[in-house]
Formats: C-alpha cells, structure tokens, sequence
C-alpha cells in the first residue's frame, strides 16, 4: 500500500526546496527520482550517480536511448552541460571527500536518532547494500522521503529501529506526506505538518517522542 | 592492421584462459559495461565454480548476471545483486556463496590490487555486522576502522569503446565505471573493444586505460541480451 | 564568458586564501605542471611557516622551489628535494623540516586523502629507518606492513591545460603528473588553467578532474621562469 | 673519477642486451640513460617514467622542446606512438603491480645479497628516495649498472653494504666495465668478463666471495 501519486509529488515538491543552487546531489530511486520534476530551472544543480556520472539530465525520449549511458539503476538518462564521465572510485571520492552536498533518499525506518535502516528486509533476500552507505554516511545531508507509516500501519520513525541499520546517526531530515520533521541532537523535531494532519495525527503515528518547534509551520496548499 | 605488440587476438583464443575454479573479475554496472562476447564464450565453454568480482550480479539475462543465472559461479564478491533475484535465490539455496562490500569501497579494493596496494582503511559500514564480519580493524588517531583488503583476480574482462593494438583503452559514457580499475586488477587482463584502432590513433592525453595493464584484446560482436528497459 | 557557478575569477580574488602557517599542497613534478601565477601570487603576498605537500621541491627559481627558496616553508612533505640545493641547505640548517615519503606512496597518501580513505598499507621502504620511522605497522596475512595515512591540505594549488566553468579540468601531457590527486585533497581547490572554456566545452569522457573537486579557476599568466633545460 | 665514455658505453651497450622485444622499462640517470642509443630498431620497448609516461622516444631536437612534456628529471622529451600520459598514482601502479618488466639504474653498493645502496652519500645532503624504492622493490627485474670500484679504488660490490640499503635482496644482475654479475641465492656468480680483466682482477676488486658461473664468457670485442 504505497503513496498516491499525489502524496508521493508533495513529498517530493517539499524535498525539492532542499536543493540550493550549486549543490551537487544524489538521488535514491522511488520518490527521490520524483524531485527533479519540481525543480526551478534557474537553479545550478548537478545530480550525481554512483556508476560515475556527474551532471544527470532527464531521461531521453523513447528511441533516443544510448545502452552506455545509465543512471545506477540501469536506465537510460542524459547528460547536460558540463557533466563528466569518472570512474566508481572517482564517483565515490566524491562522496566521501564530502563534496556531494545532499542525499535523498528513501527508508524503511529511521529512528530519533538518525539511525537509517533502508536495505534489508527481514524473510527476504539480502540486496546488499550498494552505494547506500557511503551515501549514507558521507552525504554533507541526508534527507529521507518516505510514507509516514509502514503498509501494516506501523510507525516507520521509531525510538530505535529494529531493522538492520544501513548507517546509524546520519538523517538530518526526513519528509512523510505528514510532515517534515529534523534530526537536532538526537531527538526528532516537527517543523512543518501538512494538510490535514494535525500535531495529534503526527504523535498517533510516529514512534517515539515528537518535540514541537518553536518554528512550526501548518501547510495547507 | 600491424599487430606489433600481438596483443589484438580472437575470441577463439582467449578462450583457453577461462577455466573451470578460476577467479574472475568483470567490468560492468548493472550490465552496463559488461563484455558480452567474453560473457558468451565463457557460457559456451560451460567454465563452472567460478569466482566472480564485479560491482553487481547484472540482471537475470544481461552481463554476468548470464553467468550466475546459469549457475556458473560459487562465489561473488559484490556490492549488489538485487537485480538479478535468481542471484538471490541461489543464495538462500546454499548454492552461491555472496561476499557483500559496499560499492565504493569494493572498487577501492579492486583499485587496490590494481595498484599492488595491500589493503587501505575504511569507516565505511563500520558499525554494520555483515561489513564488518571477519575483518580485521585498526586503531589509527583514536579512531577504529576497518581493513579492507586488495582483490585481484586470475583474469579480468574488460569492456571499452576503443582500444589500440597496444591496449591502450577509452570508454564509453557510463560503461566506463568499474572497468578501468578491473582492467589493473587482473593477472591477465583480455578487453574486449567496440573498435579496435591502430597504435598512435588514440590521443595520448585521452588514453584512461594505459596498455601496460592489457595483455589481449578481442573486438565486440555487440550486446547480446535486451536491456531491461528495452522490454516495457 | 558566462560564470554560472561562480568559480571562474581572478588571481586577487584567491590571493585570501593564502594565509601564514597554511598547510599547501601543488600539483606538479620537478615544477613541471606546478601553477607558477598562484605561486607568484603567494611569493608576492609574503606568506610565511608555509606547510608543503608535493611531490618534489622543484628548482631553486622553478616552480613550488620560488617558495622553498625564498624560506616561506617551515615543513615540506615530498619525495625528492635533490633538485633544489636550497632545501637541503635550509634542512642541514634546520630551517626547513623535510618528512620523505617514497614517491608513488605520497601520490597514493594524497590520493587517499582527495578520496576520502584515511590510510592505506604498503611495503614500500619497509625496512627503511627514515620511511618507517614513527609509522605504524599492521600484520596481514602474516606479513608486515606500512599504515601510510592520507594527506589533506588546507588549499590545493593545480595547474590545468583547460579548465571549464565548472572546474571540470584537462592537463597537457606530462604536466599531469600530481595535478589530478592534489585537486581532489585540498579542502579548497584552486585551479590555474592556460585556457578556460564554456562549460559544455569539455568532452565529458575526456575530463580528468570533475569540476566537483574544484572551488575555484584563474587564467594563468604562463610560467615566469627559465626551465634548466633552456639555461645552456 | 668516473669512467670515460667508451666503458660507460660498453655497460651501455651489455645492458641493452637484456632489454627483449615487448618489454616495459624504467631506466635510471647516469650509465643508464646512454641505454637506449644501443636499441634494436625493431625492438617494440615502452619506456616508462615516474612522472607519468609511458613509451617515451628520443630528446626533441633544440627548439622543438615542450615545456610539458619532460622525463622524470625534468628534461624534454617526446611521446612515441602508442606511448600515453596518467598520473603520478597510476605510473606506480604499473611498477607496484609488477607490469614494469625492468629497471637499469646505478647504485653507491650493492651486495651479494642483491641489497641497493643508491640513495644516501654520508655526510652529503639527503636529497630523498624518490621513485627509487617502488623500483628497487617491485620491477620484475633490477640490473644495476656502475663503476665497480668508487672514487677511491673501493670495492662497490660487498658483502654487506655499509651505506643506507635503499632495498634490500632486489638486484638481479650487476654489469660494471669489468664484466657481467648475477645475483642467485644470495651469492654472487660472475657470467661475463671483461676485456682485458682476468678473474683474479674480479677478485681483487670485489669486496665478496665471488661464485665462477660454469657458462662463464670471456669477452674479448
């Protein structure tokens, strides 16, 4: 039971506003690969890919797709104006000499702490774990996008997460169709609540204790 | 073409060089990058229990994932192998043995033995049980991390756009990602070329890949698989 | 030229960042390929207890050997100082602290430090007293080796055939040499190019250092001295 | 006291005998620089320098010199065809990795045991080991070509070497004006003989046991 559409764009929208010009980011897939779309065009902004690319554009119209060039994932994207091509050491050099400014990326859990819990499900297959914690850790910020609570209905910000952990102590923010919420030494702040929530939906469905900021913003758009 | 440093060869004969318990490492990311002529001849020769190293499984029918779908490998040392679920399976069978190192520092180890450099050391999943497991650690400057050892390999593949008859190589966009520290990494290092150009065709500055590390090249007969996205 | 990223700007602007007791690192090899408008610019401002990172001291009057010369280094970390008798007379006198480190490791401590790797092992110079001296050592495999730690520096100075608005940079043959490893270690990278171009202008499979480890790029001025080749 | 140029050519001369078709050579200053001029034309030989060059060619004519392209002393070169440029990490992965087949260098001693003295003069300034170490330790091969006496009639060829080891147990072969050296199981065989020296010239001269090899040539050109 994911997000609709509709949900997932404002998730997305919101994570958007994150990006300051002349960021260099990296995107997760799912509703990471949303913000683009939302995106000022005037804005300087080169998206980094794991496989070695810097400067992504959008993908290309169908027929035009070159094999050699893929984002991580495996699909055909293009490249814009002053990208570049690097090896996986050089792609994650970057990452790790801090020069990649913002993550964002989707989870399964995240706890007060900013502990990240994003790549194994317990029961299924192992994945293993990619780029995820270098991202993780290395990122200079880390958002994390994701439904406010699990298919079953479980909070997925918890006081501790009880996944395996991709990287532990490393969100500084997360955005659910509820709210967005900050990481400030370890505990979880509230500093904006969407349309139609309310700050009780918000303690019914979070997992540990929610501390209201002074700053707090109601959206309704 | 001139041929004077006999590294140009055919596909028939590197053939000899892929054997049965042998270590293999590929250049490639989710297929992309991938050698499928080697692939293919690799499949053909029926090679088994192989080792395979390499950022990723590939996908069921595209780059090595081909050969792990066949149940060629024993072990993979990789970052991924999500997009190949018969990897998976295989796993959770007993029938493959999967090493899992995070993506970056899994190209710094091959880089590493690459380079004839031991180990380096890493923080990366430091606190994570399936990282750390087994490995040894280093206080250095009050700080605790990990040693993580070279790889190398009996032979590495290689997927360029361009090589020399020397074996100097250029890459393609993406496909270049783990291929030119592959291309060190090997004992023996066999590329296999889109196009395959006289010595003194490629810009000296341009080369990435310099021909010391390249032992023979082959030329591409192309993709032999449909890419996942080519199938929606 | 449009500047969209702001990094395109000129020798006065950067002349800021050079302050006394810095830690600097340069590109470059016996000063070929070290920015001689960036060292002209430091030598002019009087910045003094220098710390340098590099791979050799140059000449006395050639390249990073303007600075070593003219006794604005309190600490050099290099390979070599053979070729400028002025550090080994500022060394004998104890003016100049000299830390060696065998060539190709010092590119691999400034690489890891450009890459973000904290230490990698070797065995090179083992069992010599002035490479292994205060270095820690790590047993793997049953075999004996160097803890090499990276290098980092304050502000990394690069010399670049071309560079785009982005930063994204090409170097001229053997002018490469350091310049791509210094321009990823500097927590500040200033990069000193004989051209600079519109971005879109590079070929992206042709650029070395992507602009992402680069802050800021100025037009050089052309080397200001007389290499010892053109002194018979 | 060095030797006049017609025994440093001699060494010159034996040493490019060792260099076979195909191979990747790094070659000293000194004696060794004097190497190439003795090459077989239809040789296909790589030289490689530190500085990142691999397939050096000849010294540009006067006024054809490129200010960015010098050998590892800093002295104008040129590129041969298939020759290309990398950076300084690469050049010495290519000796780290074993893929430098042989280095010709000179040396201050060396012993028996294959130990190189070549970086160090006591009581004279330490200009640092350079590229020197990763040479010694990691070529496939070491020849070391010298006076074999020093200035002062001593013996370069000893038992132990007295001044600072630069690597220990990595010389194969040593070719002086005197004749021809291995370097097998830490002993030190004679191959080849000069003219006009006789063996108990060698063993005058030679500050170690010295092995007669049973293949011994006496060469008289």
């Amino acid at each position: 039971m994911g997000l609709g559409i509709e949900l997932r764009n404002r998730i997305a929208k919101r994570a958007s506003e994150e990006i300051k010009n002349g960021m260099v980011v990296n995107l997760g897939i799912g509703i990471p690969s949303l913000v683009p779309n939302f995106l000022s065009a005037n804005l300087n902004v080169m998206f980094h890919a794991e496989n070695g690319i810097l400067g992504m554009g959008p993908s290309p119209e169908k027929g035009e797709e070159d094999e050699n060039l893929c984002n991580a994932g495996g699909f055909p994207i293009t490249l814009i104006s002053a990208g570049s091509y690097c090896d996986s050491c050089t792609s994650f050099g970057m990452i790790r000499r801090g020069r990649v400014d913002l993550t964002i990326l989707g989870s399964l859990q995240v706890s007060e702490k900013g502990d990240l819990a994003n790549w194994i499900v317990p029961g299924k297959k192992i994945p293993g774990m990619g780029g995820a914690m270098e991202l993780a850790q290395k990122a200079k910020k880390v958002i994390v996008v994701m439904n406010h609570c699990d298919k079953n209905g479980e909070p997925k910000i918890v006081s501790d997460c009880t996944l395996p952990l991709t990287s532990s102590g490393c969100v500084h923010m997360i955005i659910t169709e509820m709210g967005v919420f900050e990481i400030k030494e370890s505990r979880l702040w509230l500093m904006e609540l969407f349309h139609p929530f309310e700050i009780n939906d918000i303690f019914a469905k979070t997992g540990c204790e929610v501390q209201i900021d002074s700053t707090l913003r109601k959206l309704y758009d | 073409m001139d041929n004077p440093h006999g590294k140009v060869t055919t596909i028939e004969k590197v053939r000899e060089f892929f054997v049965d318990g042998m270590t293999l490492m590929f250049g490639g990311f989710g297929g992309v990058g991938s050698p499928p002529t080697i692939i293919d001849c690799i499949l053909k020769k029926g090679v088994r229990d192989l080792t395979l190293i390499g950022n990723d499984t590939g996908f069921p029918h595209i780059g090595i994932g081909k050969l792990v779908s066949n149940e060629r490998a024993k072990k993979v040392i990789a970052s991924h192998i999500g997009s190949n679920p018969v990897a998976g399976r295989l796993m959770t069978e007993g029938k493959l043995e999967v090493e899992f190192s995070p993506q970056g520092i899994l190209a710094e180890r091959i880089r590493a033995g690459g380079v004839g450099i031991p180990a380096i050391l890493s923080d990366i999943g430091m606190d994570n049980e399936l990282v750390a497991k087994n490995k040894p650690s280093f206080l250095l400057n009050g700080k605790n991390y990990l040693v993580e050892t070279a790889l190398t390999a009996n032979v590495s593949i290689v997927f360029a756009k361009k090589a020399d008859t020397y074996g100097n190589v250029i890459y393609d966009k993406s496909a270049r990602n783990t291929n030119p520290l592959v291309a060190m990494a090997g004992d023996l290092t066999i590329v296999e070329a889109e196009e395959i150009v006289p010595a003194g065709n490629l810009d000296p500055d341009e080369i990435v890949t310099p021909g010391v590390f390249v032992d023979y090249v082959v030329r591409s007969e192309g993709v032999s698989w449909k890419w996942a996205w080519e199938l929606n």
